[in-house]
């Protein structure tokens, strides 16, 4: 009796995963993206069945050879390295590690980060205080020395690598979202919901955590970058992946000393770190759209009416 | 208010020695730095010697002691590369660090409140774009590659800045414009997207109605009620800078606190390290104390 | 029956003219249609009174007139809003900018979501000075302050450094208020301006507006659903109901003579004052066992203004003792900012008393933990003041009225939420489709009746409703409170009701507290209360009834006790 | 005056003057600032007079030194024996950490004035090359504290210590200086530990000159000079741990790397080795092959060592460290790719210094298993005798051999002078080439340097280790 025009009926639309699809479409930008992502995805599942062993082939004849040039093999387009191993090939193959070691890094450090910093911003208790002094504590802990403490005491590994990383990003995450609970808290449907009787697990993460995961989306796509390039800066330690492994964070290591000689070597992968962190970004922009009620219109199609 | 600072500050305090004693004790793990200070070649004698020399053969607790002893008198140890005082190393490479990082940490959060607001203010508009896809793709980019490409580019083609170094004005542009990238494309993203929260907020409807200036409404009643998380996010930044930004310190010849710590870590060079983290931790943990005073003067709804 | 002065502004033609206009808001589904063709105008000096359901439109067009409405996802679909004969829609931004807040302002509906949270009120109000060059700096806040003091807000002074949360409900309203008319706009447009005052703060404002409107000859667009209100305003009225305007004409004539069913529901629908004591929705059974039983509750709250200020404390609760029994309905009316919604809060936990307690079914509220606080709070719910605030603006309304089942897992099985949801918004008069959307897609009232929606869905036996039916029309009001009254019935409910709605209490509770200043100044059983009132504070409250405008000579002050009455005016006990 | 400019790579982390062995503080300090006893020369490998001008073998356990005369120190303080013995004891005495000692070994020395301008050196064992040991000898002045490094070194060069910061070394012109002036009156070192900065800086004419730029950025002829150094690269072999106990193991592995293309790494200018010292040094053997490229070879020796039951497929690490020198990191994968394709298993591992050394040198860690080492030997002191016993001799810091009778004649080898010296280095060369295999000689490196057009001076294999700034002269 209210509304004017009735609304049709939920007829059988598209479930939930059919409409992000359109919603992706409505964002040219953020479909570019999510393409890309994709993209990279499949490079890091199907990379070492696509180029073989070609990523790792010595061509020490062939070193840093110029890109572009099609009297190679195709896969030497992008040029070689300092071993002259077609770049193509290992930027492919390379994406394996390279998005694992990100992504777990980052996803522990959010996830970690996140959950401790909600704790904290909710809670008034001691442990609150100590989740925020032990944060002081790793932030003010060179993530170097972290570094080489954990290989000296547990050695390399993949795990540990990951552990340093998501250790040294993590408070931000946890500073981040203990800022938002801070004042989320105070809102009233918190308190309403608290005299409804949802316990804290259920305010923290049905009610507080849906306003600040957006933020911490945006930190940690763009982390993503920080992360690959400082797990590059860790393997000169002994912890980071080692040869004959490598990650994009390594090759533009490597081919840092060729800026001005070989500019292919570290351009090639450093543009594959950027691609990466700017679908990220773009993607979370977009699924900060879908997920804001306020703003999903944007997304939508919307019919307007005759006149 | 000032209970506050006072029971922080003392918490702070006691995570400092927590953070010292950790360190002590963790640093020790990571080898015998002896190796390091003798030629390969020097003898097992001269290794002992030189262990001796610096108190290394003692068991480390005993060490740890003595630290503690020395510290009473404010004696935070002497470097064993650098023939001085610790502290004194560390409070030399930390004003410089301080600057660099304070002004390339102030410029970035300064524009990039005023690039993400912009952008919030009109989003999926042609700025909104540009400005995302920009200031992202400079935060993603390897930092050594910006700061040697500027070099190559503007020092050695264009000659109109000097490669590096210490000194005039310009020495300064290149090592801010590549400290500034991650902060500022990270920032532009968080204000850009508590921005557009904020501006959905009834009470931007008010403001409008009261016709204020769209500058207003947007810098100052949208924006006053994202600060939250820019803030963190911008100390949080500061805090990795004023940690040391090795990249810029060591291509561009600063002799800031972060290279000194790396090369000291590297070195084992243990009363450095300690005096090192003992000088940024505390910066460090003063920055916290105001970042947190500062959420209570944003938000009035945080109290303490 | 008009002054000489309004009839000379009136022959220039209307400030304000509003024609055909449609609103719709869009979305993947078919867009809600808003605001339906609707047209009216105002004239100088003249007062507009819209009358309308809930959900009918009201604020929406209004809002359209200050270009409020984001488009999109809001559609103007057709039609024109002429200012002084400029169209509104054709004026750039600065031109805009000169318009809103100086020539047209606005009263909001939802006073606590409308003002900036960050910014002291003394801040919000000056910018309204600074942001047209009216005045600066001190002079500014000077201003501020005095309106503060037009508007009734105590210790103005020291009042103007608070932030919106530490106000009452009423007093943020007041401060909306004073924002509104600090440069004596040429059209007010205001959106129920005065559900959270109490009638002698009400008649006050009203007075306040009325003095403007003499003073500078501003026209005043009211939206209200209070029927006393409009009568005592109004020149003209227009009635909206499902987005049209259903019926418009002089105010006397709308009233005596209505024509539309919808208008002539309103009217009837009215709790009449001497008939509420014979048709009343009281208990019948006034002998339950005590359920809830507060002793000497004291809240203080800490006013730390500035970061160095030494504190200070304010008394908002004084040594308040009372009972509640099971199967009745406490009401609480009194003084804007005497503590009422103060008291709620403490019961329900959210704020800590500063001394007392309280004793719910033979334990100790303030003592309560882990399993028996969550068997409490299943058992006593809360209708929020500020219903915006109160939900979360990323749940739709499914999720908003399920989260008690969510809670409390044993209450339904979740095959049954949907049915459930649909149900109960059914009781409170939303249609079923309406569980999809978001907070912020609904009007003032929708709102309210999803938090009322929200504290049933758990079953509770004790519901505190802080203005629950205040932003309802008379028509849906009564079909709530008979949905209240029904469930009391039925399963025992208990009620604590606070309120400004006199014939709402006299016609639901069993037993009243008034409230003043943070104490209990008078308490009895409403029958009694109302027709022989004891206290001071009590018998103003009774006697500040606003009349309708066009009984009153221009002249005359308002509220003249003993003034002729009609039918549908509220207290009719008080005759004599 | 005329200003120079040098930009080293690396900070000089102090200045003390008894650690000019330490690249940067040689190279600020040595022959500038203060100067040696004695100098080698590049091409001979013997040493020259410096401060000391005459010296004569009394016994063989004795030397006796003339001294300059008529010098002076920086701070007015006469240059005599005394100060030499004061010099000498101060490194010696064991109250501050010197690294040039090294050098010495565990040798005991004992050092008299013999008059104003005469000392006598006395050492418990034989010294037959104490004229070139005492290249490292820096003369201070006597007002040195002894018990203290010191970062204000006062010497007799021809240049004295203006200040010393963070980002700066300066020097000043010494006017007292006994010998032939300098052309520039002021010298200013800084650091960039970026390489294409460093060769930048000298394009823009910030800086005048670099030692050590990285290969790739030694593009222009005109201003990059290549120079032999006087650092071999080689990989160790672990004889100790199985299969590398096999020699056939070990000879494969010499085998099975394309040296022709590993050399594409290092330039043009590398010298293959077939040693670990290079050519000028006391004992280097130019008629040495070193191992050339046989992959077949190579698997063939490894079937036999498999056919004999050595486990050739076990787990062989492959230890490098990170920055030891340009490309190294890309050699080691390299290197690493060629051992895989002929069938052994090795995996690299990059470690940092510190780690690293615990390999490098003794005891090495326990559970270390099969091994080879990334290492680079510097020896730049004319002789051997500052190789061979570190590696061979079973009591060397770096040796994992244990083999008696090659003690033995690396002993003799020690004791022995002139061309019996020679010739018994050669030999142990010979055999630890063809019949021990405890290593893997790479090559003998190439250094290069950006010289800026004004200047007049070419880097030699010294420059690793000093830059005499008296030497250098401007273009007319
Ligand atoms: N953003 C929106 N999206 C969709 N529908 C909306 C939106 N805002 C309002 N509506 C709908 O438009 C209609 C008119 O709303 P409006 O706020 O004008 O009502 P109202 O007359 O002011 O009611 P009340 O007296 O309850 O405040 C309502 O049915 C409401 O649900
Ligand atoms: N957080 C706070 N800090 C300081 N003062 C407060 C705070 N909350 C409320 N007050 C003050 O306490 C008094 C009582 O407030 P309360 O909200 O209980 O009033 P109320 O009776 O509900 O009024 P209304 O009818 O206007 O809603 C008011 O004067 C208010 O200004
Ligand atoms: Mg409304
Ligand atoms: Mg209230």
């Amino acid at each position: 009796m209210t509304i004017i025009t009735p609304d049709t009926n939920q007829t059988a639309g598209p479930g939930t995963g059919g409409v992000l699809l359109i919603y992706l479409r409505r964002d040219r930008l953020a479909l570019a993206a999510a393409i890309f992502l994709a993209l990279f995805v499949l490079a890091a599942i199907l990379g070492p069945w696509l180029v073989g062993d070609a990523a790792s082939r010595l061509g020490l004849r062939q070193r840093n050879l110029a890109p572009f040039s099609l009297e190679h093999s195709w896969i030497y387009f992008l040029g070689a390295d300092t071993l002259g191993r077609p770049l193509l090939a290992r930027l492919i193959v390379g994406a394996q590690s390279t998005l694992g070691i990100a992504a777990a890094a980052v996803f522990s450090s959010m996830l970690i980060g996140g959950t401790l910093g909600l704790i904290a911003g909710y809670s008034e208790r001691w442990y609150s205080h100590l989740i925020l002094r032990l944060a002081d504590v790793v932030m003010s802990f060179p993530s170097l020395l972290l570094a080489l403490i954990v290989l000296y005491t547990l050695g390399p590994s993949i795990t540990n690598l990951v552990i340093v990383l998501a250790i040294t990003r993590m408070p931000i995450y946890l500073r981040t979202a203990r800022a938002e609970v801070l004042e989320l808290r105070e809102r009233m449907f918190v308190s309403a919901a608290r005299s409804m009787g949802a316990g804290p697990a259920r305010i923290l993460l049905r009610h507080i955590a849906p306003l600040v995961l957006p933020t911490l989306v945006t930190i940690a796509a763009i982390d993503f970058a920080t992360v690959i390039l400082s797990e590059s800066a860790l393997s000169f330690l002994g912890l980071g992946i080692q040869p004959p492994d490598f990650t994009w964070g390594a090759m533009v290591a490597n081919g840092r000393g060729y800026l001005s000689t070989a500019w292919w070597i570290a351009f090639w992968p450093g543009l594959a770190i950027m691609l990466t962190t700017l679908s990220l970004n773009i993607l979370s922009n977009w699924a900060r759209t879908v997920a804001d009620p306020q703003q999903r219109w944007r997304l939508q199609t919307l019919r307007k009416a005759a006149r | 208010m000032f209970s506050y600072i006072g029971r922080r500050a003392s918490h702070s305090i006691l995570s400092v020695i927590g953070l010292l004693t950790l360190v002590f004790f963790l640093t020790r793990l990571t080898g015998d730095p002896s190796a390091l200070y003798l030629p390969l070649d020097a003898t097992a004698q001269a290794r002992a010697a030189f262990a001796k020399l610096n108190g290394l053969d003692q068991p480390i607790p005993w060490q740890f002691a003595e630290y503690l002893k020395d510290l009473l008198h404010l004696d935070f140890g002497q470097s064993l590369r650098q023939n001085r005082s610790a502290m004194e190393v560390a409070l030399q490479a930390f004003p410089e660090t301080l600057k660099l990082a304070f002004v390339a940490i102030t410029l970035s959060t300064g524009l990039a409140i005023l690039v993400g607001s912009l952008a919030a203010a009109r989003p999926g508009s042609l700025f909104d774009r540009v400005a995302s896809v920009a200031s992202l793709a400079g935060a993603s980019a390897p930092d050594f590659w910006v700061a040697i490409v500027g070099i190559l580019v503007f020092a050695v083609g264009l000659e109109i800045l000097p490669t590096s170094g210490t000194g005039t004005w310009a020495h300064w542009i290149m090592p801010i414009f590549v400290l500034m990238l991650r902060p500022f494309g990270l920032l532009v993203q968080v204000v850009r997207g508590t921005m557009l929260s904020a501006l959905a907020s009834p009470y931007i409807k008010t403001a409008r109605a009261k016709g204020l200036r769209r500058q207003k409404i947007v810098f100052g009643h949208a924006l006053r009620n994202s600060l939250l998380p820019v803030v963190t996010v911008a100390g949080d930044l500061a805090t990795s800078l004023v940690n040391g930004a090795v990249v810029v310190e060591s291509i561009f010849g600063w002799p800031g606190i972060g290279k000194l710590m790396i090369d000291s870590i590297i070195q084992r060079d243990f009363a450095v390290v300690q005096s090192t983290i003992l000088v940024t931790a505390t910066a460090i943990f003063i920055l916290n104390i105001a970042i947190d005073l500062l959420y209570a003067f944003i938000d009035p709804r945080i109290r303490y | 029956m008009k002054s000489a002065h309004e009839s000379i502004l009136k022959s220039e033609g209307p400030i304000l003219k509003i024609e055909g206009l449609t609103v719709d808001f869009l979305s993947n589904d078919e867009p809600v249609r808003a605001v339906d063709n609707v047209s009216f105008h105002v004239n100088r000096g003249e007062t507009l009174v819209i009358l309308g359901e809930s959900g009918s439109g009201k604020s929406v067009s209004t809002s359209t007139v200050m270009d409020l409405v984001d488009c999109p996802p809001g559609d103007i679909v057709g039609g024109s809003c002429l200012f002084e004969g400029t169209e509104l829609s054709r004026l750039d931004a600065e031109g805009r900018r000169n318009i809103n807040g100086r020539r047209i302002a606005m009263i909001f509906q939802d006073p606590l979501a409308y003002l900036n949270p960050v910014y002291t009120i003394g801040r919000q109000i000056a910018e309204v000075f600074e942001s047209h060059d009216a005045a600066h700096g001190k002079e500014a806040r000077a201003n501020a302050i005095e309106l503060l003091r037009r508007v009734g807000i105590p210790e103005p002074e020291s009042r103007v450094d608070f932030y919106p949360h530490q106000f009452s409900g009423g007093q943020r309203q007041r401060v909306m208020i004073a924002m509104a008319i600090a440069l004596k706009p040429d059209i007010l447009i205001a959106d129920e301006p005065t559900t959270a005052l109490d009638v002698s703060v009400q008649a006050q404002i009203l007075d306040l507006l009325r003095d403007l409107q003499r003073e500078t000859g501003m026209a005043l667009v009211m939206i209200t659903h209070d029927l006393e209100v409009a009568a005592s305003m109004a020149d003209r009225i227009i009635v909206m109901n499902g987005g049209k305007i259903v019926e418009s004409g002089l105010a006397q004539e709308v009233f005596s003579n209505p024509q539309h069913p919808y208008t002539r529901r309103l009217i009837a629908a009215l709790p009449h004052g001497e008939a509420a004591e014979t048709s009343h929705r009281r208990s019948t059974d006034l002998t339950g066992a005590t359920l809830l039983k507060v002793e000497h509750l004291t809240k203080e709250y800490v006013l730390a203004s500035g970061a160095f200020a030494g504190k200070r404390t304010f008394k908002a609760v004084d040594d308040v003792s009372f009972e509640v029994r099971k199967g009745e309905t406490l009401g609480i009316v009194g003084e804007s900012g005497s503590g009422k919604s103060s008291v709620a809060r403490i019961l329900l936990r959210l704020n800590d008393p500063s001394s007392g307690q309280a004793i719910f079914a033979g334990e100790n509220i303030f003592e309560m933990s882990g399993k028996h606080l969550v068997a409490f709070r299943r058992k006593v719910q809360m209708v929020f003041q500020d219903p915006y605030g109160s939900m979360n603006p990323r749940m739709n309304v499914r999720s908003i009225i399920s989260e008690p089942w969510a809670i409390h897992r044993d209450l339904l099985p979740r095959s049954k939420w949907k049915d459930r949801v649909a149900e109960l918004l059914d009781l409170v008069g939303l249609r079923p489709e309406h569980a999809e959307r978001y907070p912020h897609q609904f009007s003032g009232g929708q709102r309210q009746r999803i938090a009322i929606a929200r504290a049933l869905a758990s079953e509770p036996e004790l519901i505190v409703c802080d203005e629950a039916v205040s932003a309802l029309d008379v028509s849906i009001q009564a079909q709530v409170i008979d949905l209240l009254a029904d469930l009391r019935t039925r399963l025992g409910l208990s009620y604590i009701f606070i309120t400004h709605d006199l014939p709402i209490v006299r016609h639901f509770a069993d037993r009243i507290l008034v409230m003043k200043q943070g104490k209990i100044v008078e308490e009895g059983p409403t029958s009694a209360l109302f027709s022989a009132p004891q206290h001071e504070y009590t018998q103003s409250l009774l006697k500040a009834v606003p009349k309708p405008k066009w009984l009153m000579s221009t002249e005359a002050p308002s509220a003249v006790p003993g003034a002729p009455r009609r039918g549908w005016t509220r207290n009719g006990s008080m005759a004599g | 005056g005329q200003e120079i400019r040098i930009v080293l790579p690396e900070q000089p982390a102090n200045l003390e003057p008894c650690g000019t062995i330490i690249t940067n503080v040689g190279q600020i300090l040595s022959q500038n600032v203060v100067e040696p006893l004695t100098v080698i020369d590049p091409k001979t490998g013997q040493a020259q007079p410096k401060l000391a001008t005459e010296w004569t073998q009394v016994d063989p356990v004795t030397w006796r030194l003339k001294l300059r005369d008529g010098v002076k120190f920086q701070d007015g303080s006469d240059f005599n024996a005394e100060a030499v013995v004061f010099s000498i004891n101060r490194m010696l005495g064991g109250k501050v950490t010197c690294s040039n000692i090294a050098k010495f070994g565990d040798a005991k020395l004992e050092v008299t004035a013999v008059d104003d301008l005469t000392v006598e050196i006395k050492s418990d064992k034989p010294q037959p090359i104490l004229p070139t040991l005492l290249s490292v000898v820096m003369v201070v002045s006597p007002k040195t504290p002894v018990d203290q490094a010191v970062n204000d070194p006062v010497g007799t060069g021809p240049f004295k210590l203006s200040t010393f910061s963070p980002q700066t070394v300066v020097l000043d012109a010494f006017d007292g200086y006994w010998g032939q002036k300098p052309e520039f009156t002021k010298a200013t070192y800084v650091w960039r530990p970026e390489s294409s900065i460093r060769a930048a800086m000298v394009d823009t004419g910030e800086a005048d000159l670099t030692p050590s730029i990285a290969i790739q950025d030694a593009s222009n002829p005109e201003t990059d000079f290549a120079y032999l150094n006087s650092e071999t690269t080689a990989i160790r072999i672990d004889t100790a741990q199985p299969p590398l106990d096999d020699l056939r193991v070990r000879k494969a592995l010499n085998l099975a790397i394309d040296w022709e293309g590993l050399a594409q790494l290092f330039g043009d200018d590398v010298k293959r080795a077939s040693q670990m010292v290079v050519p000028g040094i006391n004992g280097h053997d130019d008629a040495l092959e070193a191992w050339p490229y046989d992959p077949e070879e190579a698997t063939k020796l490894l079937e036999e060592a498999a056919a004999d039951g050595v486990a050739v497929d076990t787990e062989i690490k492959l230890i490098g460290r990170n920055g030891i020198y340009p490309n190294g990191a890309e050699a080691m994968e390299a290197m690493m790719t060629m051992w895989q394709a002929v069938g052994l298993n090795v995996k690299l591992t990059m470690l940092d210094v510190a780690d690293w050394l615990r390999y490098l040198q003794k005891p090495f860690p326990e559970e270390r298993g099969a091994n080879l080492l990334q290492m680079m030997h510097d020896n730049n002191k004319g002789d051997a005798a500052f190789t061979i016993p570190i590696f061979y001799r079973s009591s060397g810091n770096y040796a994992t051999l244990a083999d008696p009778a090659l003690d033995k004649e690396i002993d003799a080898a020690l004791a022995a002078t002139g061309e019996a010296r020679t010739k018994s280095f050669k030999a142990l060369f010979d055999k630890a080439r063809k019949e021990v295999v405890a290593d893997i000689p790479m090559f003998h490196m190439i250094g290069y340097t950006r010289v800026g057009t004004r200047l007049d001076w070419k880097p030699d294999i010294t420059t690793n280790s000093e830059i005499p700034l008296a030497n250098i002269r401007l273009k007319d």
